[in-house]
């Protein structure tokens, strides 16, 4: 295992796209230290900011709070990388296979544009995550990224494959443009969730405040639910039974017009 | 002080075709010959050429501005240009930034590039962005055909007072030449309609129709004796069996000298999109025939770009087609442009009808001299795709390679598997840098005799035509060393060139109670001055020459 | 024998400047004529309120130093030395504003932004 | 889908305003570019025209308007949502649309009025770009007028205020690529906003020194973005000692744009025009500060990272 951990207290933006196992693993402990990171505009070696014990490994741990460092994980295709502690911006952007796990908080972009491997922040994240970088036509295109705590606007903008599960609340815009995947919101949403979505599927398990163009199908147990459930639940992301409830489907967003769908739980009535 | 010894020279202007020979070089200037002591480049293995000349491109002002803005993604997946102590930075995508243009132009040996749309109203616009264009030399054609002023005055048939406003705008606009782009269906787009026959009124005109446009504009740029003939972009560019209006567009210019911009996009045949096809054999035929007319290609390759033009219909249909993004920016009385984000794929079957036009338009055109490679960029593919075409025309094999990749239904319906033309190396001279030198009146130019501007580009001799041109081993521009070994090792300032017509004062005097009617900017701000212009080289036309 | 003398202008003698531009606002209104003396616009004509009150509230009085260093005076050359300093030591500067200033001064904050490799962002941001 | 506004004096019968008052804040936009002119295809000007405002409140501008909607606060992404549903004849229930402060009559009727346009206009001003939502809202203001462009001409454009900040839009569009928000850190220019847009940087305090052209955020910015200003060594250049300059290390008095200092600026419609200064400055002007600067820089070692090349990485 490569163990890297951050020594300076930073004041501005460390950029670390090195910090992938798909640069790290085939490094031995001395090319690894004389890696380039850039400190705003001054490219700095990594041992400048790291401790760093270790060679090249698939298994990496990086420690330390690294709320300023960005792109760690950028376009990573293997391996493990586990922060411990907080993370940057773009953490896992690009990202093609392989898991990251945070047990801190981590800011805006976590897994921008991502279209494979595992995401699992423990503690909130920020805004854009999985989405699209501005101007782009796809979000994530595959690949999932679970957060226990929060999250911010605008979560899996222009999203088209793969599965967004958020424990607490997030905020606006969830699913923004929306093209396909599945985010699910343990804990429901500020506001204009699903707006301008074009297809896709939302599962709220609290009561949403939809936008006007969303219109009430039906209520529902979709099937393809006990799918999710399964790899969710293995996850700790426990859906409700449905013999304790069932779903009320809106689709929208005839602005587009789309055929996205929001599933929002309603339990029976307790009795 | 330069002298380049050793190399094949192409200088088909002076009728040397890849003799051995010294190119001397003083005071930015071609000379015959230099002191021993001036500095020598062996090129021995390489071949000399003049410097690339770029008739048709899309690289300044408004309307390209615009396009920028609405392709970030683009942007994000582009060159990047380092910021050096010698040099700006930039990114050279599908609408380079205008430090990264220089660079990329003068990078495989163009020196020369003729921006083809502008604007009156905001030419200040484009001229600030040449200014910062380093290295090459620029001229632009200010577009007129759907300018309301000049359409009121064709309707009641004021064709003197007509040709004195033509004049006195074009050096309002600090232009060089012409242009007209879909006329008078941009004016008709402002309501939302088009132009689609020659003979049909302009929507808001009862006499004005596209054919009397266009012929008006050729008779007044033959009569100010521009150096460059009307620029036409015609009607119905990019639709299924447009070629008709092609062939009528080129049989209204009968008399008149003018040159088709981008031909490929107005050369199709059949009915719709699902029976187009080729129709490069017709229009070719006729044009071969009229030594009246000059073209250029706008070639297309497979691959993202950005569309760009001033031709709003059309833009509005392909952003319809695609339901990719769209912006569409009109200005006041004059023109106006759309833009589409656009991909070229090669398993589409019009666009890969549209690549084998452009392709043989370049091979069935039969006179080098009057057919320009271009890709009208960012339209059909950037500029800096050009040696790809190159490639393309020299080399038959490569071409069926090519051929393999693009759908077989597409075979029928175009004629460039039975061409076997290939360039030669003088040709390309011809089409890249000699040519177009010529078409826009530009005598010290696109050659090597002696008091031609020192624009050099040196390359090594490769079989494969496509690396030989990317990579230059040695650029001169105006006599000064630019690319060196293949790296930019200096960054000089270029030359604007622009046409002053003589017209009467007194028009101005029409023009101002007309303006404040219908503008909203002062008269007096209106035109570009002297001093907004880099380097601002003027062509004093000759006077103006009455019909007849 | 007398001599020709131009007289200096005093400050009852206005100039006239017409197709003036204002740049308060979004508008750029370029039909503005203006009446100044040496020191400042005394009339303003087209002008809106905003405007009006934009060309009179800025003269060509010294009213201020031509710079300030940690708030005392200091020359020009001595304030260029110290920005570029701070500027070049900076490992993320900042260029922001670009509102009121021209495109000549815009051109010329972009390559600075480049030169000392930071941000650079206008009100648009906002 | 824009253009500039002589195409508006000229061609549009039907103008919206949202979440602008440009009778105070724009006082000449009606009288010059949009309302009483007579257009050369409007002979009758005023009275052959449609003014629409749709705001929060009843501001000045309303009295000019033909209708003022009164949209509710932050919901203005919500109306133009409905509007884009309505114009492509999508249901929306009468009590989804409600929640807008508007009936789902008033939106019908104000879609059939767009659509019935020669030439329609939406002009959007801070009330809707700057609030709750903000890029998005704009983003739907501009999406709603593409989209009407299937039944007639339709264009949108903000008000921009803030004298050139459109010129500093093209010019950076140009030599960048970017209109705002660019990172130059890594020797070439890349775009992020939210995180390389100002109040975002200064507020996480991600910069250590800040120059500040034409502007006073000193005055205007939120709190934590002024500490981080005070806290990090600022410069400032601006023809009046700011707010900005109090906190700042060094400020340098420049000559007043377009009133002693020469150039360019650009309208909000992207159209240049000629600065023409009625007075002569005792101080120097940006331009010439930051030239100086450059000066002063160029003669320092270069900070460039020493690997180059390659392809971008954001």
């Amino acid at each position: 295992m490569l163990t890297l951990t951050l020594k300076t207290a930073l004041t501005v933006p460390l950029e670390a796209e090195v910090l992938s196992p798909d640069v790290l693993a085939p490094l031995a402990h001395d090319a690894i230290r004389a890696l380039p990171v850039m400190l705003g505009k001054r490219q700095h070696r990594l041992d400048e900011h790291f401790d760093i014990t270790g060679d090249g490994s698939e298994e990496i741990e990086v420690r330390g709070d690294l709320t300023k460092v960005k792109w760690i994980g950028r376009a990573m295709t293997r391996g493990r990388l586990r922060v411990v502690g907080n993370a940057g911006m773009h953490l896992g952007a690009y990202m093609k296979g392989g898991a990251i796990e945070v047990t801190g908080n981590v800011t805006d972009w976590l897994g921008g544009e991502m279209s494979g491997g595992t995401i699992h922040v423990r503690g909130n994240a920020g805004g854009q995550l999985g989405s699209a970088y501005r101007g782009g036509m796809s979000g994530m295109s595959g690949g999932q990224i679970l957060v226990e705590g929060t999250a911010g606007i605008e979560i899996g903008m222009r999203m088209k494959r793969g599965l967004i599960a958020i424990r607490g609340p997030v905020r606006d815009f969830a699913g923004l443009q929306m093209k396909g995947g599945t985010i699910v919101l343990m804990s429901g949403a500020e506001q204009r969730t699903g707006a301008w979505m074009v297809r896709g599927t939302i599962i709220s398990l609290k009561p949403l405040k939809l936008m006007p163009t969303f219109a009430s199908a039906c209520s529902y147990n979709p099937s393809f639910l006990g799918v999710y459930a399964k790899h969710l639940a293995a996850h700790g992301f426990a859906l409700p039974p449905a013999s304790e409830g069932g779903y009320r489907r809106h689709v929208g967003d005839a602005s587009v017009p789309g055929k996205g769908e929001i599933l929002v739980w309603h339990p029976h009535a307790a009795t | 002080m330069l002298r380049i010894t050793g190399g094949k020279v192409y200088d088909p202007k002076n009728g040397v075709r890849g003799e051995i020979r010294d190119v001397c070089i003083a005071g930015g200037k071609i000379v015959s010959d230099v002191p021993p002591h001036a500095r020598t480049i062996d090129a021995s293995g390489m071949i000399v050429f003049p410097g690339g000349v770029d008739v048709h491109t899309h690289v300044a002002g408004a309307a390209l501005n615009f396009a920028r803005g609405l392709i970030p993604e683009q942007h994000r997946k582009s060159r990047p240009i380092f910021h050096t102590p010698q040099c700006r930075a930039g990114l050279a995508g599908s609408t380079p930034t205008t430090f990264a243009t220089g660079y990329v132009y003068a990078g495989m040996g163009w020196t020369t590039a003729n921006e083809a749309a502008v604007p009156i109203l905001s030419a200040k616009h484009t001229h600030e962005e040449l200014a910062d264009t380093p290295i090459i030399d620029k001229c632009c054609c200010v577009l007129m055909a759907n300018n309301e002023i000049i359409l009121d005055l064709l309707e009641t048939a004021e064709f003197e007072r007509a040709k004195q406003v033509a004049a006195w705008q074009v050096w309002a606009a600090k232009a060089y030449g012409v242009k007209a782009v879909n006329p008078g269906g941009v004016a008709g787009w402002k309501w939302g309609k088009d132009c689609k026959g020659l003979n049909e009124p302009v929507p808001g005109y009862k006499n004005v129709t596209p054919r009397s446009i266009i012929k008006a504009l050729a008779d007044i740029i033959d009569q100010l004796a521009l150096p460059h003939p009307l620029h036409i972009h015609c009607n119905n560019l990019g639709a299924p069996g447009n070629y008709t209006t092609t062939l009528e567009t080129m049989k209204a210019l009968e008399g008149n000298r003018a040159h088709m911009a981008h031909l490929q996009y107005h050369s199709y045949g059949g009915d719709d999109w699902f029976t187009m096809k080729s129709a490069s054999v017709p229009i070719a035929e006729y044009f071969n025939a009229h030594p009246n007319l000059t073209c250029d290609a706008g070639a297309v390759l497979f691959g993202d770009t950005v569309t760009i033009t001033a031709d709003g219909p059309w833009q509005h249909l392909l952003y319809e087609l695609t339901g990719r993004k769209w912006g569409n920016l009109d200005v006041e009385n004059e023109t106006g442009c759309g833009v589409v984000p656009y991909v070229y794929k090669e398993k589409n079957l019009v666009n890969a009808i549209q690549w084998a036009v452009g392709l043989e338009l370049l091979l069935l055109i039969t006179d080098p001299w009057r057919v320009c490679l271009t890709t009208d960029h960012p339209n059909g593919a950037t500029f800096w795709r050009y040696p790809e075409i190159v490639r393309l025309l020299m080399d038959r094999e490569f071409r069926k390679e090519q051929l393999k990749h693009i759908p077989e239904k597409v075979l029928s319906r175009i004629v460039l598997p039975d061409l076997d033309r290939e360039y030669t190396l003088s040709e390309i001279a011809i089409i890249t840098s000699a040519g177009p030198a010529r078409t826009l009146g530009l005598a010290q130019k696109g050659h090597l005799g002696i008091g031609a501007d020192a624009d050099v580009a040196v390359f090594n001799e490769r079989k494969d035509a496509m690396e030989m041109f990317s990579y230059p081993r040695f650029v001169i521009k105006s006599g000064q060393l630019i690319i060196e070994e293949g790296e930019l090792r200096n960054s000089i300032e270029g030359s604007q060139f622009a046409s002053k017509p003589t017209y009467d004062s007194a028009i101005e005097d029409y023009l101002r109670p007309l303006f404040s009617q219908h503008y909203t900017m002062s008269f007096e701000n209106y035109p570009v001055t002297e001093e907004c212009v880099h380097g601002l080289n003027v062509h004093q036309c000759g006077s103006c020459t009455q019909p007849g | 024998m007398s001599t020709a003398v131009t007289p200096e202008p005093t400050k009852h003698e206005l100039h006239v400047v017409k197709h003036a531009v204002c740049t308060f606002c979004g508008c750029v209104c370029d039909d503005i004529e203006l009446h100044a003396n040496e020191e400042r616009i005394v009339e303003t004509k087209r002008a809106c309120i905003l405007g009006e009150s934009w060309f009179k509230h800025h003269t060509a009085e010294r009213l201020y130093p031509d710079a300030l260093i940690d708030g005392k005076e200091a020359t020009y050359d001595e304030a260029v030395e110290v920005a570029a300093d701070i500027l070049y030591q900076a490992h993320m500067p900042l260029v922001y504003g670009l509102s009121n200033t021209t495109c000549e001064a815009q051109r010329q904050a972009v390559w600075l932004a480049e030169l000392v490799g930071g941000v650079i962002d206008s009100h648009t941001s906002l | 889908m824009s253009c500039t506004l002589g195409e508006v004096k000229n061609r549009a019968d039907f103008i919206i305003y949202w979440g602008g008052n440009p009778a105070e804040c724009h006082p000449r936009h009606f009288t010059r570019y949009t309302l009483t002119q007579k257009g050369k295809f409007l002979p009758r000007g005023r009275k052959d025209r449609t003014m629409v405002l749709v705001d929060i409140r009843e501001t000045m501008s309303a009295k000019a308007a033909d209708i003022f909607l009164q949209v509710r606060p932050g919901k203005d992404f919500e109306m133009l949502t409905i509007l884009r549903a309505l114009v492509k004849n999508q249901k929306v229930r009468a009590e989804a649309a409600a929640e807008t402060g508007l009936t789902l009559e008033q939106l019908q009727d104000l879609v059939n009025r767009m659509k019935a346009a020669k030439f329609g206009v939406l002009f959007f001003g801070m009330g809707l770009s700057m609030t709750r939502g903000k890029h998005m809202n704009s983003a739907a203001a501009l999406t709603l007028a593409a989209e009407l462009n299937a039944f007639t001409k339709f264009v949108a454009m903000p008000m921009r205020g803030h004298g050139n900040v459109t010129g500093a839009d093209v010019v950076m569009r140009y030599t960048l690529s970017y209109p705002f928000g660019i990172n130059m850190s890594r020797g070439y220019p890349r775009f992020n906003p939210g995180e390389y847009s100002t109040v975002d940087l200064l507020v996480r305090g991600d910069t250590d020194a800040t120059i500040v052209i034409g502007a006073d955020p000193g005055a205007t910015m939120p709190k934590p973005a002024i500490e981080h200003l005070k806290r990090t060594p600022t410069i400032v250049l601006d023809p009046k000692v700011t707010h900005t300059s109090k906190l700042s290390r060094v400020h340098f008095t420049t000559a007043a744009t377009g009133i002693s200092a020469p150039g360019t600026a650009y309208r909000m419609d992207e159209v240049p025009l000629p600065l023409r200064p009625a007075l002569k400055s005792p101080y120097l002007t940006d331009e010439e500060v930051l030239k100086r600067i450059i000066t002063a820089l160029q003669k320092k070692p270069a900070w460039q990272p020493a690997v180059k090349g390659g392809e971008q990485i954001a």
